[in-house]
């Protein structure tokens, strides 16, 4: 293949960005085209992903599809790289008006999203959607978990005022914290109802420590992204909901899109990919099953 | 440099040793103490049971290390064994290895791993510094490589309940602290190879042509090292119940804290059981507690630094007033 | 070099030559000077004046305090109580710039340099010569080879500290503590590490100081050096200050009482053994540092190796001891052929060494008495793979009281011992290691009078016993006294051996010296 | 330990210094020559202006790191403190504070930090492991609580295109490595005090008893640490036109290994200013090699590491062979 399209993510090491990576890769072997696979080493490395992006337009490629870590710290690097090559974003926004088109989940909505499950969750074992919920966010300074924090906030206080944020922690991004936050959590608030864990790795931690308090019945969590051991959890009802994005197809149609831009052709300038709150009552429709159990390769 | 070794004063080092544990141990007191006044679940054989479960790891981490640094060493890789090792594990109960050959295959693979740094070290002359840092490196890069950067489920229930469950109203994972820590003891402060390590890490010269086997000491303290880590892998993989490479980032300066705050010396030759296993609990308290007083996430940051710095301060200060 | 040369860098600018009459007054006065570590009254209240330009000489036993008194005049520790009077004046000397900026400089008993700087800037560490606020290395090069020649120190001063022996590292302290314009300057033992060629040196450029008005303060634990050398000479035991004397008005055997309190009627003890059979035997061994080395060692002898410094002695025992290869060459052991490859295989064979340095080869000064005395024979002190703590404190005591080290307690660290008692551990950690040869290189450095018998009463013992002994020293009467077998090394050469006394001193340093250089030595 | 002292040979320290920097530098130039073959884009302007940016705050930060090193110390904190200030010139630019006036203040914060290490190690007798690695800890938080978790946007466009930006060809960026390490290297080897680091690293005790103003020294070298860092910190705000109190996070290790590989000892008293910069372009080199081969991140991290051990063991070979 002579065309060259980078696909740059903003963690190569989670599992999220993984089937991204396959999507990308699917749509290479499809259409043709050569995807290296760039990424930083993790999504609070900004600096990296610039070098990165720096590194990818100098091996001068057909067109670079990128998923920006930071809104605004990638926006100048991005309009600069845009001045001699087309620039797909997926995921996430930056600060750029050079985008050529934009494959992205809407964090804020996502936020929102995981609000209205956690209510209905409550309101499912409760009768009500009242009393102490709290949110664990991975990692300080990362762009999308804080429009998810946000989101999820202002739905809280603009749909349910009775549901009250009681913590609103922030761990190191392993899944050992977030354990342990939500073990203490659950000591130092006997009348917690409700979590909702902003990612992946923290959704791990919480549902184990459920598991471990075997406090599924009084608790509620939701969680986002998916993966094997989340759907597990989904299914024997240790997690009451997923928000799952579809990273499969931003990877997928961020290359075909961007090989289309460098053709000339026109593409859609924003496509919404969507955030779907996925529960044990709905996780075995078509649908559920193929965003939760997306095929690798 | 000196300006530490000045300190190393004549009064016997068992008593000091000892006395100093036993401050420190003060210190976890009067910390649970207040813990215990200003919130109502402290006190809680809750609690007390997650927090010796969430000392535990880093605990163990931490003999491990000791061992290390009392010969003047540093192993940087004790984070990314453990996560690898819980990659392996994982891998290896997802193929179909019953348990008990998962677990000592993943011991083996540890042994291996500190073998490796030995040979770096005594060989290859590497300063321990850099050869931990490289295989930190190339071990979370061969377990990203086998989990393709996800994770690895581990659907072994028996595995996986073993650190969530008690014995005897004590969390396994307490016990297992026990399991090393007791053994630990007695290499280090009753048997030759312990002496061996204090003397390596005080003059390796003098400790070979006195007939001590140096290159042997060494090789064994970073084993130790990576067996405890990749022992703290397997807890790992049993609690989170999966397989991620990724996991136990900068555990490594969690133990090396850990240790130093339990009185060891990086200038080697100064270390016990007891005082790494004190500081882990510390640092674990510091947490839990800051957890249950619904402390600010950030704030959690500033006050640890903070508190690391009062509990070093004081007890330097007891060190020289002896 | 001229006696202008040695005060020209006088920073107080009082380089005039003191007159005759000032000679006589008190330079520094000590009032009830006092020192007290934690279980250690190291120096009881001590009163002593050094008059202005004289050589005072200080001897004592190891641990009597002499290093403690010269580190309390020189800042180095805070005094417990006391008052130090500088001519007259009350002065605090709490830092050691303090005391360097009143003129007071010491060489002190263990080598304290900068080992991974040049000897350059070792000697001018602190006073650094600056044009235009940068360091002027070639020039500092220039002026330290300059002194380091001035002062008679064949020595290069462009390379490393640590490329230097011991003994050369002293003489760089001596130079670098002579050209720091003192007018009071303390020697702690200077000649423990130096070849007599070195001492002779040495002793010149302190006569020169003291010609030019320096007052001088000498400890050594060598009675002749102080009878050649002291005007007057102060004597302390167990911390107290038991007496001063003035050289004309005393002699050795009223030292060495005031000293111990007992009286020694004979230092070198030697009872003479019927010599066993053979237990170590190389065969034209060669190795770094020594060429085609052929001695034997036999049960109840004592051979000696005499030679300068870089002779190579040290080397070549090492070599034997399995730390360095050899390149050519046999080792026998008990007549059959042993390849040594390591220390423990040597070990193993019944080889005991006590090596050179104590500082950097035989103590773990950061650790305690008991553990340095144990460390060869932790496996012996073993029982069902863990130590005996009991035997472990038995053994420690029993050497602590057999050869009176001088220590707060047997978990003491060892960096707490004085200079002597330091070395004594370095020589009592193989005692009971049941060696069949013990090699000694250089065992009694910075020992004093009394363990010196002991420590040659010790070797009776071991030759007793059936034991053979290798005696490397550069304190040639000690070999000569000692030796059945006396060996002269040279360049890595071995150039003569004798049997017990049969030539003379002078035949001896001709022969360690090569014919050509033999008479700068001699003429002392 | 002094398993590592042992290599400490007889050639005059400068002579080998050079000659070890030139093998180092030849190292660099055959990575360069083996990327320049085997792909396209390696030898192109952009990609060598890329790698200079790369490599350049790691190298300001090794060089920093090195002064610290040399005395026998370690500073943990200097990826904290290039976030911290990071949000500290962002907050400044953000409240109307003149560029240079923003500038000025922050790097008076790095010399704040600085001494207060040296505060933590002279005065309150602390190893400087645990000072650091508790500022470290709270600086992050005190960033985070800065910007409340979030990031501080900077709208100064001369600022944000500083780093951006070119001089002569050369990317700005690089000019501010030529910038420190000029005077860098004229303190450190023409200087006294730059004499001092080295004589308290090789041996404290003699260093004071020469009168040497040992405290001072151990200050001087943390303070120019903390302001290399905070340097680092308006360089990183610049590149990325934002405050954020977690960026650079394992900086610290990336500047030590640096340093190390550039022939640093960390038992003190070895070290230069080209081997710190020649470190931090291998490992930059590295990785942008990899990325230009598109070679996997994963297999990236093996490769790293591996290299390092062989880096590091073939300049140790040549040392002894000295
Ligand atoms: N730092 C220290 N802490 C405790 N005790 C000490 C310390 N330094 C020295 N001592 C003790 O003080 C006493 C006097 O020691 P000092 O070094 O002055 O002896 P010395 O006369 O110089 O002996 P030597 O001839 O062996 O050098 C000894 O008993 C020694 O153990
Ligand atoms: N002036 C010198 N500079 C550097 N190295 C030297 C010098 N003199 C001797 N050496 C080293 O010392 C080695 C031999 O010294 P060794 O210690 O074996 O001799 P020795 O006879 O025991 O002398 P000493 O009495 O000093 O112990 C030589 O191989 C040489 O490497
Ligand atoms: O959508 C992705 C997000 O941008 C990232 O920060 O974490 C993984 C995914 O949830
Ligand atoms: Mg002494
Ligand atoms: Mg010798």
């Amino acid at each position: 293949a002579d065309v060259t399209i980078p696909i740059i993510v903003k963690d190569t090491t989670s599992f999220y960005w993984q089937i991204v990576l396959a999507g990308a890769r699917k749509a290479g072997k499809d259409l043709g085209v050569k995807v290296p696979e760039l990424g930083a080493q993790a999504e609070s490395d900004i600096n990296g992903q610039i070098s990165i992006l720096e590194n990818a337009v100098s091996g001068k490629p057909a067109a670079i599809v990128i998923s920006p870590t930071e809104f605004k710290a990638l926006g100048k690097p991005i309009d600069e790289a845009a001045k001699s090559v087309k620039i797909i974003g997926i995921d996430s926004a930056a600060d750029s008006k050079s985008f050529t088109s934009f494959l992205t989940t809407d964090n804020v909505q996502g936020g929102r999203v995981a609000a209205d499950g956690l209510a209905a969750a409550i309101k499912e074992k409760y009768g009500k959607a009242e009393g102490e919920v709290a949110l664990i966010t991975a990692l300080p300074g990362v762009g999308s978990l804080d429009q998810r924090a946000k989101g999820f906030k202002e739905q809280l206080a603009a749909k349910y005022p009775d549901l009250k944020l009681i913590a609103d922690k922030v761990a190191d991004g392993q899944a050992t914290t977030g354990l342990n936050i939500t073990t203490d959590l659950i000591t130092a608030n006997p009348n917690l109802r409700g979590i909702f864990t902003s990612n992946l790795i923290m959704a791990q931690g919480a549902g184990q420590a459920i598991a471990e308090n075997k406090a599924q019945d009084k608790i509620k969590v939701i969680g986002f992204d998916s993966d094997e051991k989340l759907v597990k959890f989904l299914s024997n009802g240790t997690l009451a909901g997923l928000i799952v994005q579809d990273p499969y197809r931003m990877g997928y149609d961020g290359i075909k899109t961007a090989l289309a831009a460098s053709k000339g052709e026109k593409t859609e300038a924003n496509v919404d990919t969507g955030a779907n709150l996925i529960t044990k009552a709905n996780m075995n429709e078509a649908r559920a099953q193929e965003l939760l159990n997306p095929k690798l390769d | 440099m000196s300006l530490e070794t000045k300190d190393v004063g004549p009064t016997p080092k068992r008593r000091f040793n000892v006395l100093f544990g036993l401050t420190l141990f003060a210190l976890l007191l009067a910390l649970w103490l207040v813990l215990g006044v200003s919130t109502d679940s402290f006190w809680t054989g809750n609690n007390i049971a997650n927090l010796l479960r969430q000392g535990s790891m880093i605990a163990i981490l931490a003999i491990g290390q000791t061992f290390v640094i009392i010969t003047g060493g540093i192993d940087l890789s004790v984070g990314a064994i453990v996560g690898f090792t819980s990659v392996v594990v994982a891998w290896l109960l997802a193929h179909g290895f019953p348990v008990w050959a998962a677990i000592l295959i993943t011991l083996g693979i540890g042994v291996c791993i500190g073998l490796f740094h030995g040979f770096g070290i005594v060989r290859l002359g590497l300063p321990p510094f850099i050869i931990t840092l490289a295989t930190l490196t190339s071990l979370r890069g061969i377990g990203l490589l086998i989990t393709n950067g996800a994770t690895i489920s581990i659907d072994n229930d028996p595995f996986t309940e073993f650190s969530r469950n008690d014995f005897a109203g004590i969390p396994n994972l307490f016990w297992m602290v026990v399991l090393v820590g007791i053994p630990a003891y007695i290499f280090l402060h009753h048997s030759r190879w312990g002496r061996y390590l204090f003397s390596v890490g005080s003059n390796a010269e003098a400790s070979r042509l006195s007939g001590v086997n140096v290159k042997g000491t060494i090789y064994l303290a970073y084993t130790l090292s990576a067996v405890c880590a990749s022992f703290v892998g397997l807890l790992l993989a049993s609690r989170i119940g999966i397989g991620n490479a990724t996991q136990a980032e900068g555990w490594e300066l969690q133990a090396i804290a850990s240790s130093v705050i339990g009185g060891t010396s990086l200038f080697g030759a100064v270390g016990s059981i007891h005082g790494p296993l004190l500081g882990a609990f510390i640092l674990a308290t510091i947490n839990n507690g800051a957890n249950l007083l619904n402390v600010n996430s950030f704030w959690q940051r500033v006050i640890t630094g903070v508190l690391i710095i009062v509990i070093v301060y004081f007890d330097q200060l007891r060190r020289r007033q002896r | 070099m001229t006696d202008h040369d040695i005060s020209h860098r006088s920073d107080n600018g009082q380089s005039e030559t003191i007159s005759a009459a000032a000679a006589h007054l008190p330079i520094l006065e000590l009032r009830g000077l006092e020192k007290q570590y934690l279980g250690t009254h190291a120096l009881k209240p001590a009163d002593l004046a050094f008059k202005a330009g004289e050589i005072h000489a200080i001897v004592g036993e190891n641990g009597a305090g002499k290093s403690t008194l010269i580190k309390l005049l020189t800042g180095v520790i805070p005094r417990t109580a006391g008052e130090i009077l500088l001519r007259g004046e009350p002065v605090a000397l709490t830092t050691p710039l303090e005391a360097i900026q009143h003129g007071i400089n010491a060489v002190h008993q263990e080598v304290v340099l900068c080992p991974h700087l040049t000897v350059a800037a070792n000697i001018f560490l602190g006073e650094e010569h600056r044009r235009f606020g940068l360091l002027q290395h070639r020039h500092m090069v220039r002026e330290a080879q300059k002194i380091l020649d001035d002062l008679g120190f064949v020595l290069p001063a462009h390379v490393l500290l640590s490329d230097l022996t011991i003994g050369q590292q002293q003489l760089i302290a001596t130079a670098r503590a002579a050209t720091r314009g003192a007018r009071f300057l303390i020697f702690d033992e200077p000649t423990a590490y130096l070849t007599r060629e070195e001492a002779a040196q040495l002793f010149a450029l302190i006569r020169r100081l003291q010609k030019s008005g320096v007052t001088i303060v000498y400890i050594s634990h060598r009675m002749e050096e102080v009878f050649e050398l002291a005007d007057r000479v102060s004597i302390l035991r167990d911390g107290r200050l038991v007496g001063t004397r003035n050289i004309d008005d005393t002699n050795e055997n009223e030292l060495i009482s005031l000293m111990i309190n007992r009286s020694i009627e004979q230092i070198y003890h030697k009872v003479p053994f019927t010599f066993g059979k053979t237990i170590l035997e190389t065969q034209a061994l060669s190795g770094s540092g020594f060429e085609n080395i052929s001695i034997s060692v036999r049960e109840g002898e004592i051979v000696g190796l005499y030679g300068l410094i870089g002779a190579g002695r040290s080397e070549f025992v090492t070599t034997i001891f399995g730390r360095h290869p050899k390149s050519s060459g046999k080792i026998f052991w008990d007549g059959k052929e042993v390849n040594i490859e390591r220390e423990r295989d040597a070990i193993k064979l019944g080889i005991a060494l006590a090596p050179e340095s104590r500082r950097d080869q035989g103590l773990c000064l950061s650790l305690p008495v008991s553990l340095n005395l144990n460390l060869p024979i932790y496996k012996q002190l073993s029982r069902n793979l863990l130590i005996s703590h009991r035997e472990e404190s038995r053994h420690a005591d029993s050497q602590i009281s057999d050869l009176r080290i001088k220590t707060a307690s047997r978990s003491a660290s060892a960096a707490s011992l004085s200079g002597g008692n330091q070395q004594k551990i370095v020589i009592g950690k193989w005692l009971n290691h049941g060696a069949k040869l013990f090699i000694f290189d250089e065992p009694t450095v910075g020992v004093d009078v009394g363990t010196k018998a002991e420590i040659y009463r010790l070797f009776s013992t071991l030759l007793q016993n059936g034991a053979g002994i290798i005696l490397i020293s550069s304190y040639l009467p000690e070999v000569y006294e000692l030796a059945d077998t006396l060996h002269v090394f040279r360049r890595g050469q071995m150039v003569a051996s004798h049997p017990h006394k049969t030539v003379t001193h002078e035949d001896i340093l001709t022969q360690a010296l090569g014919s050509a250089s033999a008479d700068t030595d001699t003429h002392n």
